[in-house]
This record gives C-alpha cells, structure tokens and sequence, in this order.
C-alpha cells in the first residue's frame, strides 16, 4: 500500500470517526474538515504519475513530462465547497449555541425534548 | 560545480543547521517564552539563510539570475513577519495566563499591569456621572 | 462506549473495502486519457501554459462557474444565517502597537502578492482562488489587527454581485459570437496574444476570468469573515 | 546532498513535533506550528531547487504569507481580541 | 441555436448575482425580480421542452466549445427537458407563494438563494458529467442547507446541521467514488465512462458506484441516510419544502440512476442493483412506519415524501425500461401532488400559525379551497383511481411483475393500505371535526391550488399522452447506447 | 512629521509597490511591467491611507544611508543572537536565567517602534512582549539588570542611534 | 528518497489528524486541523500539485482555521464529554 493512499484513508476513516462517535459539534466539524483533506488527498494521488513534473509547461516540461492536471483542477473546485460547507455549517453552530447555550449534541437533543 | 554553488550549498546547510537548533530549544527549555525565544530567532535565520542560500544555488545549478529576486522577497517577508507573529503569540500566551517558569527572576508586566488596572479604576469611577449625563439625554 | 466500538467496527469495514478498491488503482502510473489530450493540446488551444488553470476556466468553466456560486452561497448563507438587527465587535483587547504598525505596512503587500497570484494564474501556479484568498487574508489582517475596523458594506456587496454579473456576461458574450456559452472568443475567435504564448498577455479570457474570481472570492471570503467576526448587540434580535 | 539538508529538516520538524503533541498548554502547540510553517517555507523553497523550477517559490511565498495571519489569528483569539 | 438553451443556467446565476446591486437600488423590488426571472426560466424551459419533444432529440451544450470527455457537456434529453419544465414551473408558483409566506428578514438573501436552489436541481437534472454533477450537487446541498436554517430557530438549525453532516459525509464519499472511477478509466464524462464500462475492473467500478450511490443517497433520502429529511422538511420555510419535495430530491434519484445505468455494463453490477431494492424497500418502510405516528401534518407529509421516494427508487433498480419509465412517472406525479400539498399545508400553516393536526379541524368550513387541495392530494397519493398516482403505482406493480419481483406488488399495497390510514384520518379531520370562523384566502393561491389540482385530475383521467411522454424519459435513461450515441463524443479513447 | 500631502503619500506607496511587483516577477518584460504599473497605482489607491504617514520624505538620502548601513549590523547582531542561543540550548546544565523587564525607548514614531520591536524580537536573548507609549515589556532569557534604566542600556540603545535617524 | 518521505508525511499527518480528533481543547483540535493542513499541503507540493497546495494552504492553513477560531469564539473552548479522551493522547 503506498504511503499516500495509506494516509488519504486513514483521514478519511478518522475524520468519520470524529463524526460518528464525538458529541461536541464543533469537533464533528474538525472531522468533515480532516475527511474532506484526506478526499482531496487520494484524488492528488490517484493522478500523479511518477516521476513526472507539475503540469505547467514552461522551463522545457513538454507534455510527456507532466502529471494528469484533473485531478488537480477537480481538488481545487472541491477545497473550496469543503471551505465553503464549513463555513455554513459554523455559522449553523452559531445559531444553535445561541439557542441551546450547549455544543453537545446529546444535550441539544434533551433540551428540545 | 561553480563558486556559486558552493556559497548557496554553504548557506542552506548554515540554515539547516539552525532550523535543527531552533527545534532543539523549542523541546529543551521549560516554558513557552524561552521556547519562542531560542525557536523564532533560529528558525528566522535559519530559513534566511535557507531561502538565499537556495537563490545563490540557483545561479550555479540552474544558471538562471531570476531566482534572487523572488528569494529575496521571500527572505524580507519572512524576516518582517515572523517576529510580529512571535510577538502576537508571546503576548496572547501572557495575556491568556500561561505561567512563567518558575526559575524566573522578575516580572514588571505585571506589576505595571496591575498599577495600569488600579488606574483605570480609578478613572472608571471618575467617569461614572458623566456617562450616566450623556445616556438622559 | 458501545457507540464507540460501534462506529471503530463500521469505520474499519469502510476502510478494508476501499483499501480493496484502491488496490487496483496502483500508485504513480501514467492512467492519462483525456489528461494526455489535454496537455498536448493546451497551448494551441487556449495559450495557457499552465494546464491546471486551462482545465479549469476553459475546459471545465462549468465547474469553476459552480465553484464561483458556492462560495457566493455560503457567503449569502452566512449572512442570511448570522443576520441581525444591530452587530457590532465586541473586542476586549487592542491589538499591541507593534501588530497594529505590522498590518499597516504589511496590507499593500499582501494585497499586492493577490493581484499578482491571480493576474499570473496562467503562467504559474495559483490563480483567482488563491489570489482571492490572498486578498482576503489580507483584509482579515485588519479586522485582527484593530479590534474597530469594519469594511465598507456598501462597497463590498455590490462588488460581490458585480463580479459574478461579470463572468455571466463574458460567458454570455461567449455566446453570442462563439456560440457556445463560456467560449474563449479573445482567444479562439480574435486571436489576441497568439504570438506570445508564456508572457503575460495571453490565454485568452483566463486573465480576466481570474482578474473577477478574484475580486469576487476576495469580497465573499472577507464577507464571511466580517459576518463570523460581529457579534449581536444586546437586545438587537 | 539534497538527502542531508532534507533530513536536517526532518529531524527539526519531528523535533517540533514533539512540542506539538506534548505541549502542555496550547500555546506550546500553536508556537510548534509556527515553526513548522517556517521550516515548511524554507523546505518548499529547497524543493523548488530540486526540482529546477522557479514557479514552485510561488507556493512558498504564498504558504509564508497566509501561515502568518493564522498564527496571528490563533494569538489573537488567545488574548481576546476578537 | 440549441446552444442558447444554456440560458438554463445562466440566467438563474445572472439573476442571483445581480440581486445586491438590485439591493442598493431598490429593495422593494426584489420579490418581483424574483418572479421575473423565474417566469423567464419557465420561458426558456417551456421552449426547451418543446425543441426537444418535437425534433426527438437531445439538446447537447457544449460549454466553451469543446467537443465532450474534453469539454463539459449538458445533455438535456427526453428526461432532463421534462423536469427542466417541472423545475421551472414549481419554482415559479413557489415564488408567488413566498410573497406571503416569508416573512423573516434578510429577504434579498432568500431570493438568492432561491434562485440557487433551483439553479442547481437544473444542473443536476442536465449535466453529462460526474464531477459537474458533484458540484451541482454541492450548489443544491448548499443553498439547501441555508435555506433550512433561514428561519433562525433552534429548531431549524439543528435540521440544518443533521443535514450539513450527512451531506459532508455524503459528498465526501461521492469524491471518492469519483476518483476510483477516474483512476480506473481516465474519463469523467458519462457516455465516455459508458462507452469505455467494460474496460474497468470490476471491483474497483462497484465499489466505486457504491460510493457514488452512497453520495447521491444523503440528497436522495434512502434509508439509512435520510434522518434530517424530516426535521428539514417541517423546519424549512413552506415554499423551499415544497420545492425540496417537488423536485430536490428527485434530481438526486435522476442522477442515481444514471449513474447506475451508465456502468450497466459492468461484471457483478447487479448485486449493486439488488442493495438499491433492499435501501429502497427499508426507506418505503420506515417511511410509512414513521408517518403513521406522527401529530404534525407537515412532519406527516415529510415521511410520507419518503416512503414515496423509496418507491422510486425501487422502480429505479429493477433493471427493466418499464421499470424506469414507471419511476419516472412517479417522479412526475409525485412532484404535482407534493408540490400542491406542501403549498396548502404551508398557506394553512401562514394563516392559522402551526401545522399540528389539531390546528387542521374545521378546516373544510374555514379555508374550502385549501381543504379541497389538501383533499385532493392526499386521495391521490393513496393511489385512488381517476387520480395521477393510481396509474403511476398500477405502471410500478406490472413493471415489478415483469421483472419477477413478486413481493413488490405486496409492498406497493401495503404502503397504500398505510397511507390510506394515515390520510384518510387528516381528511376526517379536515372535514367532519371542529368548527372556526372563515379565513380568506388569497386568490392568487387558490388558483394555484386550482390549476394543480386540474393537472391531477386530468393525469388522472387521460393517463395515455403523459405515459408516452414518460416513456420517452425512461427511455432516456435506461437505454445507455443510444445515450451515447446521442453525445457527439470525441475519439479519445486508449 | 505631521501632516505630508496626500500625493506624497500616494506616490511613495506606489514606488515601493511598483519595485515589489518587479521583485516578484523578477522579469523586465514590458508587458509585467505595464500591469505591474497598472495594479501598482489600483493598489496603492486603495491603501496609501494605512501604509505611510510621512510619504516620500522616507526617501531623504540620509534616511536611505543609514538604513543601508543597519541593515548588515542588524545581521551581525542576528548570527550573534542565534550563536548565543546555539550555546544556551546546546549547553547541559541549560544557563537561563529568564525574566520580563521594562525598558524606555525614546521613538516616537509607530513604524520606528515595530522595527525597535522587531529588531529586539531578533537580537540575543530578548523578545517584546508588549509596548505601551514608550514602555517597552520585554521577555529576557537572561537578565542582567533588574531597573528599566539597565536594561534599557543593555538592550534598546543599541539599535536607537540608527531608527532614530532613519525613522524620526 | 521519495518514499521516505511520502512515509514521513503520511504518518505525521495521520498522527496530527488522530490528535486534532481527541483533544478536549477545541481550540488545541483547530491547531491539529491546522497541522493536517499543513502537511497535506507539503504532501500537495511533493505530489507535484503547486496550484492545489496554494489553495490547501491559503484555506487551510488560514481561511479555515480562523473561521473555526471565530466559531469557538462565539460558543465555547471546551469540550464537555463524560468519557475521558483515549488512553493514546493521554501521557
């Protein structure tokens, strides 16, 4: 297994944990955050070739010397939907605390009866 | 092999050497003032001397002058921000309670802090009535 | 604790199953189909030199159209979500004379390295997000820096909009003389720039695709951060 | 000699590292990854060399600029002057 | 000329950017630039429906010229020209009904990411390509989960937040799918992936699609990702549930199956069929299971949108065209009536100030038309002959016979006999318990209620021209060759 | 000081924007250079009001020598600062003797006090950890003089003789 | 070399991520995401991905982290869970 795969799953898998068995939601969020790193990282991955060089075709790169630029153009577009769904979801945390005076979603669930 | 080279090589490992310093004081002092202390300082230098050893390298390696430029940039920007932001965190850490070692010898922060408080105070009261003038009217 | 062990035992039979998967996917071997097309066609096609930035305003403009419009999304959302009648910073500390000094002199620059990593998204690496990024760390900078600093609403939200009504429109003149929405018609149908692929006027509308992402990711970002950052003031629910 | 200087560098940042895990407060842990970003600049500027292309000190350039305003804004937080 | 049906997307994007400089002009116009723009996009809609149904063939958009697996394609066939149309037009008459039932500030905000909304279920319904589909998804999930939490209730944001986490977890694992499937044949574009299908490996493309339909199934409501649906759907305001029940949810069932029929030709692909029929059967279930209980008519109707998307998706798995036409007959139908019942609900809910079922009696003296619609929907949804969703559910039990799955007919009956409980004691309810004095209704509502109701009656009673219609949809997903011959594909190929 | 023109202010800002873009690009080409000029002037509008109080006036030849001739002294007192911390680090027994100290500066200018904070921040075992008006709190990993005028001597004088001239 | 390296960062970003997820510090946790960022954005570099590794680290390393400094601001830092953190975080 390379180390890149290794760690792109394993940050996934964390991440997941996070969301599944923490109850501060503010910690679940720092996991979708690290789930969606570990995401971006497997795509990088799964598109590099090696030996080869970043696929900006100056200084004497000719196109059989370059990465694939998919996947690169597809992580871009999907760091900035992970920044922008955390950025959603926070404001959400806010709203909640300002309701509920309470990150613990055990005790949000008790509170709202 | 050009003399180029060898001053660049001769830089980014001087640099190397103190980033491994700077990590070194970062682990071996006891509180987190004298660990900004001996970390920022090294590593400042340290990656001075790594980024424009690597822009003099260029020259030699790659044959290119347009490296020192931006090497340059990089350095000026690095040497300007990072004692702001070894200043900002020092200043948080102290402001937010972390205690000083307890081989310290003085503090006058806090002695000028608390005088600082007592006037404030001081002035707070003075104040009073005429703030509560400017909420009648 | 049964919880726990619960998500472990589902976490750990998500993972062997794609470890499964991504072992017929081998590391580091040349996979390229439509990517070797895309680099071998690249300079011909739109001028750029940098093929990540073709791929992303040229090929798949759909998709960085989409990326534009969720960030605007999450900037409308916050907003909408943070909206109150009065808001105002509720900061405890100033910020030292040395930070305060720092941001002064360090905002120019900032900003400065934004324009440039978007003006030269098609050159080298970066281009309107990170520029935009940039420039909204920059403004950032200063709401950290001085504990009453506000940006102009009424500069900033028109702004927003404006840039986005731009791109529109460049797809929409697209349009209209190419045919195609999103159609690179400086470069595919006037030409300009032909004869200087890898300086800095050329590729077409990249430029100022990235010049409006740009803009528009810097206000929404610092957008973002200026709802975040305000706190309700009592009694303005 | 690549190898040299880049296990110098690992060894400081398995050295920060430690700090970071081990920090007792989170100050200790926020100083260790403002050293680490400086060691990462100074490491990307390296690898910009080695790779003899001069578009990667872009990275490095925009890496050090952006890591300074987090760092601020964690100390920021930390005094309370948000 | 085809090519200006991209206005599709443009004009919605237009329009949302241009609202905050609308805003410093004027801020009273922005509800009715809201109704300009989407009269304007069923304008375009209507005239897309048209090109396509009478010339028989696909739209393709090529954006930016380039030919597809270079470029992104929208493919607006048969299916995607018909929802298009039901897009347009729900958001339209949701529109008129926000005038009066949104009433919380900031309104400029709403509208945009009104406009949104609708924006990405269009793009979802038309794009060609798994990535686009992903980021349009993302704009859907998005202004989605603003929309939820609009109303800035505690209530609201803690639907919002299910929401947000699942739908994480959700996108995440689309990626992920993504980039199995990417890494295994080089393409994105879907009739490329359909062309190159029988190149892939097999385990990588089933877990791969697995993923894929793990993704979509957080936006679609199966079953064991579908705990903010209900929260979501009482919580959100009225116009956006029934835009999420109208048509939202039945983007994300399109695009599952077609990203389920476009690795048709892939080793091993029925097993994952047979785990979309087992989610699906498991979500009819618990859907009406849970409908059943509920006080509160909204939530009831939430879960009864659930069981029904189940179905669908079950009729989306059996692997048979009229199968798939079936569905998406359903799809249609479902979306009339829900839209119609989430409107009356949400107009009762305005006017009398809650959606609980006691807030429901006397109601049949108090709003008529109102009670009417609710009436009508809901004798429909039960399956009732002379209504849409009899012919609907009749087209699913033979398709279910046709392709041997017996015990399908007893889970479609069942959940009508469930349904008919549940709906027949809202409709005892309305009409034979309590008293009230008379409210007025709006007159522009009760048109709309009206018009719905005149579309269902007559689906109900001239079943034939709207089935061949479906047909033809069906067919546009189901059959993946003449999909593929349909996208002027480029050779690329290895 | 006081109040400089406002044109001053501007064309300095975009002067140094202007050398800035030409380190970044770290090309002469006249196409970089027009739009360096371009956005040199767009950003310079918009931020000359933060970035300077004193505008060209910084250019005085004066100004520019001493700044040229502390800037190698600055790195000396640099390289003498990291070897002092090389020692202390390196050293087993670990000899620090740390502390805060106050001290007074006689700057009066906010850009002349972030670069006497910095320098301090850089220079052997000191590190500002807060300024009020002219009360410079300083975080000493060694300390060899308690009272401010002590400390002063030891760390602030050095550096002052050329901020003073290259900032007041 | 390489594979030395794509170890190296892998486990360090494995072992930050594990940390970022348990510490009871929230703000200690946005540090750890801060730290994953970090080297997913070196391991972007080696991957020869600059463009991806600019924007990792423009949102990662700054965007993101003070929008969740923000957050916490506006609640609270710690988190109040009954069980104790993991016996591998706690030395």
């Amino acid at each position: 297994m390379n180390p890149y795969y290794f760690a792109s799953i394993a940050l996934i898998l964390i991440g997941l944990y996070a969301i599944l068995a923490k109850r501060n939601v503010l910690k679940m969020l720092v996991g979708l955050s690290i789930m969606e790193t570990g995401v971006n990282l497997l795509l990088i991955s799964v598109g590099y070739v090696s030996g080869r060089s970043a696929p900006i075709l100056s200084e004497g790169i000719t196109p059989d010397r370059a990465v694939d630029p998919i996947p690169q153009a597809l992580v871009l577009t999907a760091i900035v939907i992970g920044v922008a769904t955390t950025a959603m979801a926070l404001s959400v945390v806010i709203n909640l605390y300002e309701k509920y005076k309470t990150l613990n979603v055990e005790e949000i669930r008790r509170l709202r009866g | 092999m050009s003399i180029a080279s060898i001053i660049g090589q001769a830089l980014v490992l001087f640099g190397t050497f103190f980033y491994v310093l700077s990590s070194l004081g970062l682990i071996r002092m006891p509180d987190v003032y004298n660990r900004m202390q001996t970390a920022t300082k090294s590593a400042t230098l340290g990656s001075l001397g790594v980024i424009i050893g690597v822009g003099i390298w260029a020259i030699g390696e790659v044959g290119s002058y347009s490296w020192i430029p931006k090497t340059l940039i990089v350095a000026v920007f690095l040497l300007l921000t990072n004692p702001i932001a070894a200043h900002a965190l020092i200043r948080a850490a102290y402001k937010s309670g972390v205690p000083l070692w307890e081989g310290s010898i003085v503090d006058r922060y806090k002695e000028a802090e608390s005088s600082l408080e007592r006037v404030e105070e001081i002035k707070e009261k003075l104040e009073e009535p005429s703030r509560g003038v400017e909420i009648n009217e | 604790m049964v919880k726990r062990i619960f998500a472990i035992v589902f976490i750990l039979i998500i993972g062997f199953w794609m470890a499964k998967a991504l072992d017929q996917v081998p590391f580091g071997q040349d996979r390229m189909l439509v990517g070797k097309y895309y680099l071998e066609h690249v300079k011909e096609e739109t001028g750029a030199v940098n093929a990540v930035t073709a791929v992303v305003v040229n090929y798949r403009g759909f998709d960085t159209l989409g990326e534009v419009t969720v960030l605007f999304i999450a900037s409308t959302g916050v907003a909408a979500l943070l909206w109150r009648k009065k808001r105002k910073r509720t900061a405890k500390t100033e910020g030292s004379v040395v930070l305060t000094t720092g941001a002064r002199l360090l905002l120019p620059f900032i900003m400065l390295f934004g324009v440039y990593i978007f003006i030269h998204g098609h050159l080298t690496p970066g281009g309107g997000f990170p520029g935009g990024a940039t420039i909204a760390t920059a403004f950032l900078f200063l709401y950290l820096a001085f504990t009453v600093y506000e940006v102009d609403h009424k500069i900033f939200e028109p702004l927003e909009g404006l840039a986005g009504v731009g791109y529109v429109t460049v797809g929409l003149i697209g349009l209209a003389i190419g045919g195609y929405f999103l159609f690179d018609w400086i470069w595919q149908t006037w030409g300009i720039g032909k004869e200087n692929i890898g300086r800095l006027l050329s590729a077409g509308f990249i430029p100022i695709i990235y010049t409006l992402i740009g803009i528009k990711v810097g206000t929404e970002l610092t957008g973002i951060v200026d709802n975040m950052i305000k706190e309700p003031e009592e009694g303005g629910q | 000699m690549i190898e040299v200087y880049l296990f110098l560098i690992a060894v400081a940042v398995i050295l920060s590292m430690y700090r970071f895990f081990r920090g007792p407060t989170t100050a200790d842990r926020i100083v260790a990854v403002d050293i680490m970003t400086t060691l990462t600049t100074g490491l990307m500027v390296l690898f910009a060399l080695y790779y003899r292309r001069a578009i990667f000190l872009d990275v490095a350039l925009v890496y050090a600029v952006l890591a300074f305003v987090g760092v601020i804004a964690f100390a920021r937080y930390m005094e309370g002057g948000l | 000329m085809s090519q200006y049906a991209s206005l599709l997307i443009a004009l919605p994007l237009f329009g949302a950017f241009f609202i905050p400089i609308l805003k410093r002009i004027s801020k009273s116009a922005v509800m009715p630039f809201l109704v300009l723009v989407t009269l304007i996009q069923t304008g375009i809609a209507a005239w897309v429906f048209n090109e396509v149904y009478i010339t028989g063939k696909p739209i393709i958009i090529m954006a930016g010229g380039f030919r597809p697996p270079i470029g992104i394609n929208l493919y607006i066939g048969h299916f995607a020209a018909l929802f298009v149309l039901v897009i347009a037009v729900t958001s339209l008459l949701m529109t008129i009904f926000s005038f009066k039932a949104v009433s919380v500030e900031p309104k400029d905000k709403y509208a945009m990411l009104f406009l949104l909304l609708m924006l990405g279920a269009t793009g979802m319904i038309s794009t060609g390509d798994i990535f686009n589909l992903f980021v349009f998804m993302e704009i859907t999930a998005i202004s989605a989960y603003a929309l939820i939490a609009y109303n800035k209730t505690g209530e609201a944001s803690e639907a919002a937040l299910k929401y947000i986490v699942l739908g994480g977890i959700g996108s995440s694992f689309f990626l992920v799918g993504v980039a199995l499937i990417y890494g295994s044949l080089g393409t994105l574009n879907m009739a490329h992936i359909a062309q190159l299908a029988h190149l892939v490996n097999p385990t990588v493309a089933k877990a791969g699609l697995a993923l894929l339909i793990f993704g979509l199934a957080v936006e679609a409501e199966q079953f064991p990702l579908n705990a903010w649906a209900p929260d979501a759907y009482q919580e959100a305001p009225h116009p956006v549930t029934a835009m999420f029940s109208a048509f939202v949810v039945k983007a994300s069932l399109y695009a599952m199956g077609r990203v389920i029929y476009i690795l048709s030709a892939v080793e091993g692909w029925s097993s994952i069929l047979r785990l979309l029929i087992i989610l699906g059967t498991l979500t009819v279930i618990i859907g009406e299971m849970s409908a059943l209980r509920q006080n509160n008519v909204k939530r009831m109707f939430a879960y009864s949108s659930i069981a029904q998307v189940g179905l669908i998706a079950v009729g989306l798995a059996l692997g048979t065209e009229s199968g798939v036409s079936a569905s998406v007959f359903h799809m249609f139908n479902h979306a009339i009536v829900k839209a119609l019942m989430f409107l009356a609900v949400g107009y009762v809910a305005v006017e009398l100030g809650g959606t609980e079922i006691n807030k429901f009696e006397g109601l049949g003296k108090r709003m008529p038309v109102t009670a009417f619609a609710i009436t009508v929907g809901a004798i429909s949804i039960i399956g009732i002959p002379l209504f849409n969703i009899f012919w609907s559910k009749m087209q699913l039990i033979l398709a279910a016979l046709n392709a041997q799955y017996t015990w399908m007919v007893a889970l479609i009956l069942g959940a009508s006999l469930v349904e008919a409980t549940y709906y027949i004691r809202l409709i005892h309810t309305i009409w034979f318990k309590g008293e009230g004095e008379k409210v007025k209704e709006s007159s522009v509502l009760a048109l709309v209620m009206l018009l719905l109701v005149a579309l269902i009656i007559v689906i109900g009673i001239y079943p034939e021209p709207f089935w061949n219609v479906m047909q033809k949809a069906g067919s546009d997903i189901f059959n993946v060759a003449q999909y593929i011959k349909n996208v002027p594909l480029m050779g690329v190929s290895p | 000081m006081g109040e400089t023109s406002k044109i001053s202010r501007y064309l300095y800002t975009v002067l140094i924007l202007f050398i800035i873009w030409l380190f970044l690009t770290g090309s002469l080409d006249p196409q970089e250079v027009t739009i360096g000029a371009i956005f040199a002037l767009i950003v310079g509008a918009l931020t000359d009001e933060v970035f300077t109080e004193r505008g060209l006036g910084n250019l005085n030849p004066k100004r520019v020598l001493y700044f040229t001739a502390y800037i190698p002294y600055f790195l000396w007192a640099m390289i003498m600062a990291n070897l002092d911390v090389a020692y202390r680090v390196l050293h087993p027994k670990r000899p620090i003797n740390p502390g805060i100290v106050e001290c007074r500066t006689v700057l009066t200018n906010n850009v002349g006090k972030l670069a006497l904070a910095n320098s301090i921040t850089l220079t052997p075992g000191t590190i500002t950890l807060d300024v009020k008006g002219d009360r410079y709190f300083i975080h000493w990993i060694d300390v060899k003089d308690k009272s401010v005028e002590g400390a002063s001597e030891n760390i602030t004088k050095p550096f002052e003789k050329f901020l003073k001239v290259i900032f007041e | 070399m390489s594979d030395w390296v794509a170890i190296f960062i892998a486990a360090l970003m494995v072992v930050s991520a594990i940390f970022a997820v348990e510490w009871r510090d929230l703000l200690a946790a946005v540090v750890g995401m801060t730290a994953v960022s970090l080297f997913a954005s070196i391991a972007f570099f080696f991957l020869q991905a600059p463009d991806v590794a600019m924007v990792e680290a423009a949102i990662g390393a700054a965007l993101s982290a003070a929008v969740f400094i923000f957050a916490i601001n506006r609640t609270e830092r710690y988190e109040s869970e009954e069980e104790g953190t993991g016996w591998w975080v706690k030395w």
